[in-house]
């Protein structure tokens, strides 16, 4: 893989082509590993009237209804009239979108609550993150004077600062992975194998 | 005096959620609008489409899904609208699981409004699991990555495949993105191996991310948040909108930018009540 | 069909502005490219003398056959009157010959039998495409006796694909070049530090906090609970966090307190569970450690990031450690975590999550500084020796920054030029 | 006027009932929340499940297998053998695949990262500085500050984040100022972030209020499939404001009334 860089060759592409094909398969038979790791957990607690059994019973018939109009439905499913789409858009997308917007107001939350200047770093940040927050929207640019000048210096946090500090911390994610990288493939870093030898 | 204050402090967060709802609701049933400059970075991308010709084939990664939907509906909307009013033809294809049942709808919905056939000129060839592996080979074999599109038709004899095996022979891929895998794993994956156009439209956490790779080039543009939405909505939609009477859209993201307003400055006050409140009792009790 | 006519005339529209006086195309040279895969070329070309009779050009078409063979196959998309360069991908490696013929403004589009219908049969489309192709090789014969009549075609040439088994670009080399120089660092390291040589590492105030977040925890008699990030086990910041895992787990049976790991990935949840039970082993309370505790939550970010909340909300941690790549649930944890009073710990590369971290939890490790504990804790040779060359890396990088503004500066792009990779 | 199936406005309801339902949460842990969370649970695997049964393995494995490809049962065999990990006796086997995906997922990472995230971002600050006075002076208001100011922030700030995560120096004066300098400039570009984040999360809720006031449809009259006469006077968008009032009042009545029977039996915390 690391080679596939390195060596234009077509029938080098080619077969690494091949292993990432498998990659694909593999990387989504983890996913399928953990549907089974989820029926192996709460199917004992519902067996058991454990705590909370219910919701876990709901958990599962919720798994199981999908999984049998999703696979009746074939090819076709994400069509107007199969219950697999009426599923996707009026139960999955409500609560995936609505898990998502819960977060609004943990920032309010957390801004009242923990977000203080206590120290010069962090009234740096909480300095800039106003001005952003100000700038941003369309009331910052109507603000007179100011608002001509605030969107130029938010910009400017966004590309001078911002770009010198993410392009310092990519570097380091770079260099991080390159060592790691090394390590698995020389095969000195095993704790992915879970052998607990370390 | 103190002790009203600590309380102040103290108070229950459901009041702060409250407070958040209303900031949001108010503005939205009495909407107060205020104009928006355009951002280069935005242009930037309205500019490259539009020099575009008809045929081209361009390539997008449709990777959001309905948490990060009322950032990027708009922009994938809209960016559908011009690429068809432009006669230009759309691959897309995805990263995410939940993206095609929500995505794959909106594309069938524009491209008729604009008369399209499925296959010849828009395909949808559905999801692949396998992150920074499933870019690596969409990038040097489209067809190997995706043997059968959404529908389940052979991708190679698709008349709008013809000639396009690898992502370089696209004209310009868009990376709709709501975080990983998404345009960064593209950034570094691909786009400095292939050398692509690509630009980016992202949710507004990820931008500041993905600033410093407009700076650099390796996107040659980026749209962040609602933000950038509204404002790619509002040059496609003046330009396409009513004239041609080729769209049928509403700008739904201008509308939401201007309740935004109201949850900032919201936002900003609980910063400085909270601080102030904090400061003053911190003296108070160190004296 | 009428829709087909609309884009033809705007392409012929478009390409119309460009359409230029006939010329001879001359010395059509066809190399493989610099680095090529072996499945395509590079074509170049001149133009003669322009004549200024004749119909006008309204664009050029590649054509391309096997030597042994007679019959031109039209390749590749309509190229304007004025290009002098192209590349073609071909089907397999070998020679190939290739012809450019000009088309006219007055040429007729290549004609297609009519459109069948939705429905039509395996049979009607097989002969469809026969008929489809029969006039298409029809009108390319055309084409190249015009365009031979009035001289403005190229003569065949030949070229053989060569692939190449090394990418010999400078910025290649170089970050070939670079690799090798932190493999070969974190070698050179690796072995002293396996001599028992001392290689300093500052202490980060961080690994105080833990401590004393687990310390907290064993007088308050309520368990740690553990976040490993959300991504799979490939990710560098999970496989920190499972190293420091270790050494958390490890004080953790020392203080005979309880740990709780929360997983959203099944993989992680396996590697979390033997490494905890490898810490309890190590610390000697093989028997305090417990298989349940090890949960594995959910792959879905948002149930995940629900149920590590109820973890939270049910059983109290008094610490929370957040090490590994978080995303959008970053806040909902940490703020859970802020209402139960928990002490906070965290750690992430994940830079717009960053923020909050530093917002809500008590101590945050940023970026590397995970990486660099996880090496400080467990003394590990490989990860100290990572640690050390990435440093000295980083060091160049910073001499380099410098001397490359500088030279820039005075007009010398030497090193801009050779850290791009691509052109 | 619009016409609407009775499953689809049934749909309707079911959405707004679930997104009222997660927000409960902030209220406080309920049982309508509990139900809603485990609903997604099962729902997102299912989803997920599905999805990736046709994403990947029907295209990229079955079909393949079907046409007998040789090359294709080697997956096959790697995914048996990565299947081996739910088992307790033979998990040992599943090394061998999760070795496979790991060893892949460096392999693409190390060059990726080294390429886009290393030597890109030190081509691109290494700035002209000539050509920046010449062209932008100091600091130019109208290119949004861009100059010899904003070009030297840009090479010394970058260089004192490299040396803020340089382990292996002694704490000594000269490293813990530059160290100061790279703070700083991080904070400014966490602060960035903060505020863009906040922006993305308040649209995230704007979208979710849109839908509970009905915002996301176009004014209409609603008219059931199969019937000439119109649902109601209402308009569409007065019909969904009225589903989620009613379904407000009624999760408020429902959530009051666990709480209290919770107050009466104080034992049972469990749950």
């Amino acid at each position: 893989m690391v080679g596939e860089f390195f060596i234009p060759h077509h029938q080098y592409r080619a077969m690494t082509n091949e292993f990432l094909e498998w990659g694909l398969i593999l990387s989504a038979g983890a996913f399928l590993l953990g549907l089974v790791n989820l029926v192996q957990v709460n199917l004992p607690k519902v067996q058991r009237r454990d705590t909370d059994w219910q919701y876990k019973a709901i958990m599962l018939v919720a798994l199981v209804v999908t999984l049998v109009i999703g696979f009746a439905g074939g090819t076709a499913r994400q069509q107007p009239g199969y219950s697999y789409k009426w599923f996707f858009d009026y139960v999955f997308v409500p609560l995936n979108a609505t898990m998502f917007a819960l977060l609004a107001f943990y920032i309010a939350s957390a801004a009242f609550r923990a977000f203080r200047a206590r120290n010069l770093e962090a009234t740096v940040l909480l300095s800039a993150a106003i001005l952003v927050m100000i700038a941003r929207v369309p009331i910052g640019e109507s603000i007179p004077v100011v608002g001509d000048y605030l969107p130029q210096l938010m910009n400017w946090i966004m590309d001078v600062p911002n770009t010198a500090a993410r392009r310092a911390i990519f570097i380091g994610a770079a260099l991080g992975a390159i060592a790691t990288g090394l390590r698995v493939i020389l095969g000195l870093e095993r704790s992915h194998l879970g052998g607990g030898e370390s | 005096m103190i002790r009203q204050l600590i309380r102040f402090q103290n108070m229950d967060r459901r009041w702060i959620f409250l407070g958040m709802a209303l900031a949001i609701v108010v503005p939205l049933l009495a909407p107060i609008n205020f104009p928006f400059k355009i951002d280069e970075r935005v242009e930037a991308i309205y500019e490259k489409i539009e020099s575009l010709e008809a045929g081209d084939t361009v390539f997008i990664s449709a990777d959001f899904d309905p948490a990060s939907r009322p950032e990027l509906e708009p922009f994938y909307r809209a960016n559908l609208h011009h690429f068809f009013a432009k006669d230009v033809k759309v691959v897309i294809g995805s990263l995410w699981p939940f993206a095609p049942p929500m995505v794959n709808p909106w594309l069938e919905e524009i491209a008729a409004d604009h008369g399209k056939v499925d296959g010849e000129d828009f395909v949808f060839l559905g999801f692949k699991d396998g992150k920074e592996l499933a870019i690596k080979l969409i990038a040097d074999d489209v067809v190997k990555a995706f043997p059968k599109d959404l529908k389940e038709r052979d991708t190679a004899t698709l008349p709008i495949m013809e000639g396009k095996r690898q992502l370089q022979d696209f004209a310009l891929m868009m990376s709709v993105s709501a975080g990983f895998p998404g345009t960064r794993e593209y950034v570094l994956q691909v786009q400095g191996q292939y050398n692509l156009d690509m630009a980016s439209a992202t949710t507004a956490v990820s931008a500041p991310d993905y600033v410093p790779y407009y700076k650099s080039n390796q996107l040659f543009g980026l749209s962040g948040g609602m933000p950038g939405s509204a404002q790619y909505e509002k040059l496609v939609y003046d330009k396409y909108g009513n004239d041609s009477g080729l769209i049928n859209a509403r700008p739904i993201a201008t509308q939401a930018l201007n309740v935004l307003n109201m949850g900032h400055l919201f936002i900003v006050l609980l910063i400085l009540m909270g601080n102030v409140a904090f400061f003053l009792t911190r003296n108070i009790e160190e004296a | 069909m009428m829709k087909t006519l609309f884009r033809t005339c705007i392409l012929f529209m478009s390409l119309l502005s460009t359409a230029a006086t006939a010329a001879p195309i001359d010395n059509l040279t066809i190399v493989p490219p610099k680095a090529s895969s072996g499945l395509n070329l590079s074509l170049s070309w001149t133009f003669g003398e322009a004549t200024t009779s004749g119909p006008e050009v309204l664009g050029l078409r590649l054509l391309r056959r096997l030597p042994s063979e007679t019959e031109w196959t039209l390749v590749g998309e309509p190229l304007a009157p004025d290009t002098t360069a192209t590349s073609d991908t071909v089907p397999e490696t070998g020679t190939w010959a290739y012809k450019l013929v000009s088309v006219y403004t007055d040429t007729p589009e290549i004609p297609k039998p009519e459109a069948l219908s939705e429905d039509a049969s395996e049979e009607e489309q097989a002969s469809f495409d026969a008929e489809a192709a029969q006039l298409r090789t029809a009108w390319v014969q055309t084409v190249i006796e015009r365009s031979d009549a009035l001289g403005d075609d190229s003569d065949m040439a030949t070229g053989t694909t060569k692939a190449s088994w090394l990418n010999t670009n400078p910025g290649h080399l170089l970050l070939l070049a670079l690799i090798a120089l932190v493999g070969g660092l974190m070698m050179v390291y690796t072995r002293r530090a396996q001599r028992g040589e001392e290689i300093y590492i500052r202490r980060i105030p961080g690994i105080d906090a833990i401590e004393e977040g687990i310390g907290r925890a064993t007088e308050m008699g309520k368990p740690v609970l553990y976040v490993p990030g959300i991504d799979d086990l490939q990710d560098i910041q999970t496989i920190a966090s499972m190293l420091i895992l270790g050494q958390v787990s490890k004080t953790v049976a020392e203080y005979q307190s309880d740990l709780i790991v929360s997983c959203c990935i099944p993989i992680v949840r396996e590697v979390a569970d033997e490494v905890v039970k490898a810490g309890y082993f190590q610390a000697g309370h093989p028997d305090a450690y417990n298989a349940s505790n090890i949960r594995f939550i959910s792959s879905e970010q948002f149930a995940f990031c629900a149920g590590t909340n109820g973890i939270m909300l049910r059983e109290k941690p008094a610490t929370n450690i957040y090490f590994g790549r978080f995303f959008a649930e970053s806040l909902i944890l940490a703020e859970t975590g802020f209402v139960n009073r928990s002490i906070q710990i965290a750690g992430t590369a994940e830079a717009t999550q960053l923020p909050f971290f530093v917002a809500a939890c008590d101590y945050t490790l940023i970026g590397e500084e995970l990486f660099a504990v996880s090496a400080y804790l467990s003394k590990d040779p490989r990860l100290v020796s990572s640690l050390k060359a990435s440093d000295i890396v980083k060091v160049l990088c910073v001499a380099a920054l410098l001397l490359g503004t500088v030279l820039h500066s005075m007009g010398n792009t030497f090193l801009v030029d050779l850290f791009k990779i691509s052109g | 006027m619009e016409t609407v199936s009775l499953i689809d406005l049934f749909g309707i309801w079911v959405s707004i009932f679930l997104t009222l339902a997660i927000f409960s949460f902030l209220y406080d842990d309920n049982p309508i929340y509990k139900l809603a969370e485990n609903l997604f649970l099962g729902i997102s695997i299912g989803i997920g499940t599905i999805e990736i049964y046709y994403g990947v393995f029907k295209p990229n494995l079955i079909d393949h297998l079907a046409d007998l490809r040789w090359q294709s049962f080697i997956p096959l065999g790697l995914l048996f053998l990565l299947m081996m990990k739910i088992t307790k006796k033979y998990s040992y086997f599943a090394r061998l695949p999760i070795a496979f995906i790991v060893a892949a997922f460096a392999g693409v990472k190390l060059t990726g990262e080294a390429n886009a995230n290393l030597m890109t971002p030190i081509a691109e600050s290494m700035p002209d500085l000539q050509a920046s006075w010449a062209q932008y002076g100091f600091w130019s208001w109208e290119n949004d500050g861009a100059g010899v100011f904003s070009d030297l922030v840009l090479v010394l700030g970058l260089s004192a984040c490299l040396l803020h995560f340089y382990f292996s120096a002694k704490p000594n004066r000269a490293m813990s100022g530059v160290s100061k300098v790279g703070i700083t400039v991080l904070m400014l570009s966490f602060g960035a972030s903060f505020g863009y984040t906040v922006m993305g999360r308040i649209s995230l809720a704007i979208g979710r209020f849109q839908e509970l006031l009905g915002l996301d449809k176009t004014e209409a009259q609603w008219m059931l499939e199969g019937s000439e006469e119109p649902l109601s006077t209402m308009t569409n968008v007065s019909i969904v404001r009225w589903m989620t009032v009613v379904t407000a009042v009624v999760i408020i009545l429902i959530i009051a009334r666990w709480k209290r029977q919770q107050n009466n039996e104080p034992t049972d915390q469990a749950g």
